[in-house]
């Protein structure tokens, strides 16, 4: 009888059911469709895990203990959580939500006190709540992709034309644009944001995986889990959100414009680049150092042509194992209570403004600075200003080969897209420096 | 509806994208002055072209594609049958 | 002088010295017969270094303190741990007794509490214990293993002939015909066991080194050393266990039979079969979710092609990597009083016990498919339901030839050897969801 | 001696036995109908011989062994040379 | 406006810039000069990343809490800390500066209490002191990195000529000379040390990296930095130090003395080998095993041929991982208060005192032994006793060379250096003995 | 200035190099001892010589050395252009 009445049939809810087709529909999209499959297999694969019913994958200790809610575990901890409850007293939903209204609320030391009351009668912590709490809740996970993508980085194309930086600063009006966004919904009384949920909504427009699931994580880490799929599932579809917007803000002659070959870039520019962007990020925004320290030192490693080993593991051995348990631990968020909402729909639907303003913003920005400088400026390549290393660089290069078979941009494009990466890191100092 | 939130949305996004402009442009000049400094104390250092963006590891082209080709299926046939 | 009486040479006791010689003995089996290496090196390695009079690798600091037994140190355990003793009160082997077992015996709480006492007081865990900690007591080690064993395994045969999971079903007789050994054993007033221990000592007949550790690390924490040597020990003995069983239980013209070839299976249904049984897992055994999880994201990662920097990273450096820690923390468990017990010769005498019922199952299922199935079954692959892969199944494809030099039955064999390892993850769950 | 442990372990092995058989004889359903259908759905692919169990990798079988055979030694020797 | 207050360029301190510079240096002698860049590297970086004003990378949750001083907070911690603080106090540097000076004097458990007082108040620990804690404070990485060493080290030289052990012995006259030294600076009034850190600072005679950090993380965690920039700094000035003295002691007779072919030595004793040392280990001195025990470790890993999966990643993957987080957390330590001080200076004078009597003392000892063996040993192999492996035995060889030049003594040397290693660990283990 | 430090540091001195001096004597004649036993109990051992450091992994030298260079050469070119 116990095999039965603790089975997942005997127990699923509603919710868990939609959230399994939720994480399925992930796993075909990067099966099949090829949706970044790196991190969306490991998401959606975590998102059913953390659905199993019964089974607690993505608790804690506590909340497991809550779940199961025996009397006399409850009474014990009614006092670290402050609630009001006697022991013998009716266990009814409404006691089951007020100590989980309760745990949510509660500060860092009330957690650790009901965390070991539920542990000292033999609860425990799920699989998918460790990993989340080692590899994303002290941010070291996304801050070890981001050093692997600094060791897989060239800033050659970038070293050899500065000015497209610019463009990188251009396209993050999409991150902005997106907080305003949900600003007009929230004042549309359409849905309901803070400015803390607006914020890390915004950093989709980075299209940054890791940068959105560091801001996400310190600004608002119950979003966690739609920001990174819809961020991801945007980097997938660049090829198609971008093309229709660039077509549409350059005439065919724009397009045609070919620019002039980059001059060669010495090795030592390539090992100073990153300390100087560290030594800017010192003077201006120590906010923005974690992220972009560990990505200048991933850089550094690659460049310096010393520690050969130490960076052919920050791009291999050590980014595939980050990104295993990176990636179960975002889908452990999508559990149906926090995914199952308006503001994921919001969520989706800002994400892809997001995306569309920051392409708009690159190309209008390169349109801008194709008027101002001697050398031409193929407006096409400030799109790849959003990052999405390196799939944006590519598109403008497809869009740009239409319309002159001759017109090789991959290369000038990449400076913009490396550009986008640093310009999403320093947007996520700001909003932590004004809001974290 | 937060009474709030469209005054605080609009102060960020002044606030950010100001920030991000002026980081991006003392880097613009910051990576400008760099190069200028590297490229004049160490004229003489042979430069690599952009085109290639792994140049340390590329060997001497001077083995043809062909042979390279017959190596890279030799090395995944030899994986395959003896990776345990 | 200090050095002198705080060498090992001083304090060294009859039990460490039979440990340290286990450890060596372990490590001879290992090196020069081949016994599992991988896993017996480093639990052989870490039962010598957890046996280092002093040292104390394998201890906690609350462990350690108690064990120097400074009598104001003592005091102030005293408190923690609920022990009668003042400050100044000699300290008499009784006093160290009470508080060792006090210790045992104390909550998470109270084992925190000691534990930060001990180290205000400047005592420290020991290396071992902290890898225990960490890779075992939190459960990720074992299953990080298991989910690099689903990269690793190939489902193509048990998908071209699904019957044969009934033989890995078969053969899990082994697990719980070894609890009523276990309970035999206690009937009979030889040995005492509780049905913790006896379920504990029953999943070595999974003949599967991660699963034996999971389980026994829920449900007898105290008998996993005993445990996981026996199955690994035994695992490496298939090749002289089994045959004797399977030449019994069958005749020269059964061992004869010739099975069909296995149909091709195609590469969608092996990305789809583990998303098949992760599903069967949500629906009838959340418990089971860890293990069976981890195994099916694992093969899922294999299977779907996207994924291969993640597959490659889960099957070497990963599953590498936790190998080592696993193993030192398994050998941390080898000191003297837990393991020179009549508990130690029971867990080995069960275990062979518990892979013959096993692989004399699986025969006996299979000859009983035989007369039901149109498509002739030999009853050798049942055999190889144990686990125990691949060894299992080459120990089938060698008796088989023996029988019929043209009868090749290491594919047949995988399909069974494969599904025991489903089978007994299965049974796992069952017995921590009854018991844990 | 402990009075119930018999009966617990009875009740364990009917219990537990009782649920693998249920659990895989599911499963052998579960998997002969989901073969069904993804062959059904997709009967075009060409199917991978169950004999290859690492087909992905396995490059096409063109090199002869014999010069596979002299690569593998010549990487054998370059690694044991330039390992550091 | 909070952008600019809060901006380093407003904040920073003198002691910062220079410190930045410092990392920067690092680099350089690093990249340009080739300085151990495996290590120095990440701390070069990993200072610069500690001094960044206002990130508080390097600080605890409580330190950052202290730092950003607001007085509901402090009043909150006045308690954790027993500091006289009442709320509404006025927050002067003095009050700021017996904070922070009662919380480097807090024990275990107030430093724990102080620090979930500050995560309830939303301070965090920073990034590199997370990475301290569990990679150094838990002594886990200089074991790691051991570990992979004696998988990398081949004892085969010190097998075919264990009397070479003795030089390796001589040469740490090198750590308790500078220990000695350290006495005379403090009883000339020059700088103070206590006994710890003259230990501690000794250890940088044992020219062994992982050595050098675990000492000192065990007796004198505030000198950690200058330590393990001393040491590796000095390994890398080896070819420029030791020359010199090694031919003030030696004639040029002596130097062009030849020596025997080294005997083979079979795969059997180079596996029995790490495990004679274990024993030994056990019997002599419990204190060194986890440094010697994990370097045995590795080297049986690495002979026993039959893991070679293991010994590949204790080798390649887990040491790259492992030195990644050591130098990082090494730099961690390169903060202005702890890193500008005369102690550091001192330590810089004193690590090179160190080298030279280490050396002096194994050519000595090698000229001694060459008068008492049948087998003539040339005295410049005596150096490479030292450790810095394998550059101490090339040096020998080098200047072996320049007497003579059909004499090759690398394999000889690397007896004796091999022997260095085992030497420091054994010293290690003595001082934390005596002293931890 | 610390009155008992010099006498502490002579004592570590003494206390340390002796017990360093100690060990290291009895591991020489240990691993004396240990060469003799392993010696002596398999003496038909082939044993390696020392001057292969990782005589393991190094292939038969059958292989002339310009075919590996060629072959070496092929595969970083193989590498730089296949890696991703
Ligand atoms: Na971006
Ligand atoms: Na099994
Ligand atoms: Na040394």
């Amino acid at each position: 009888m116990t095999l039965w009445t603790g089975s997942g049939l005997f127990n699923i809810e509603l919710g868990q059911v939609v959230m399994i087709a939720v994480g399925l529909l992930l796993l075909f999209l990067a099966i099949r469709k090829g949706f970044e499959p790196l991190l969306l297999v490991p998401i959606g694969f975590g998102g059913i895990l953390a659905n199993i019913p019964e089974a607690g994958l993505a608790l804690s200790a506590a909340e497991n203990a809550i779940h199961f809610a025996k009397p006399q575990v409850l009474a014990a901890l009614a006092g670290a959580l402050d609630v009001a409850y006697q022991a013998g007293q009716a266990v009814t939903p409404e006691v089951k939500e007020a100590f989980k209204m309760a745990y949510n609320d509660a500060g860092y030391s009330a957690v650790s006190a009901a965390n070991s009351i539920a542990q000292d009668n033999g609860y425990g912590n799920g699989m998918l709540y460790n990993f989340y709490t080692v590899v994303i809740g002290s941010t070291i996970g996304p801050l070890l992709i981001f050093m692997g993508v600094g060791a897989m980085t060239d800033f050659g194309p970038l070293l050899a034309n500065p000015k497209t930086l610019l463009l990188g600063a251009a396209a993050q009006f999409g991150i902005f644009g997106t907080v305003i966004g949900a600003a007009l919904l929230d004042w549309l009384g359409i849905l309901e944001f803070t400015i803390l949920e607006a914020a890390a909504i915004g950093i989709i427009g980075g299209a940054d995986g890791p940068t959105s699931i560091y801001v996400s994580s310190v600004l608002a880490p119950h979003l966690i889990g739609a920001i990174a799929v819809s961020a991801y599932a945007y980097m997938a579809l660049v090829p198609m959100i971008q093309p229709p917007i660039m077509k549409a803000l350059t005439s065919k002659k724009e397009r045609a414009i070919k620019m002039e070959q980059l001059r060669p870039v010495s090795k030592k520019e390539k090992i100073v680049f990153p300390l100087v962007v560290l030594i800017a990020v010192v003077l201006f925004l120590p906010d923005a150092a974690p992220l972009l320290g560990m990505f200048c030192f991933g850089n550094l490693m690659r460049e310096c042509g010393v520690v050969e080993r130490l960076s052919d593991t920050a791009q291999n051995a050590l980014i595939n194992i980050v990104t295993i348990f990176l990636g179960l631990s975002v889908g452990s968020k999508l559990v149906a209570d926090k995914f199952l909402d308006g503001q994921t729909l919001g969520i989706l639907g800002l994400g892809i403004v997001a995306f569309g303003v920051g392409t708009a913003c690159g190309v209008l920005m390169a349109k801008l600075m194709n008027k101002f400088t001697k050398e031409p400026i193929n407006p096409l390549i400030g799109s790849a200003g959003v990052s999405a290393v390196p799939m944006a660089a590519r598109v403008s290069n497809k869009v740009g080969l239409e319309a002159n078979p001759q017109n090789f941009l991959l290369m000038h494009a990449m400076g913009p897209n490396v550009a986008g990466v640093i310009g999403s890191a320093v947007a996520a100092g700001v909003m932590i420096k004004l809001l974290g | 509806m937060n009474e709030q939130l469209m005054s605080q949305a609009v102060d960020l996004m002044v606030a950010g994208m100001g920030f991000v402009f002026v980081f991006l442009i003392i880097l613009v000049f910051a990576t400008l002055l760099m190069s200028k400094l590297v490229l004049r104390f160490s004229p003489e250092e042979p430069a690599t072209p952009t085109r290639t963006p792994r140049a340390k590891s590329s060997a001497s082209p001077s083995v043809d594609p062909d042979t390279a080709e017959a190596i890279k299926k030799a090395i995944a046939q030899y994986r395959s049958r003896h990776k345990k």
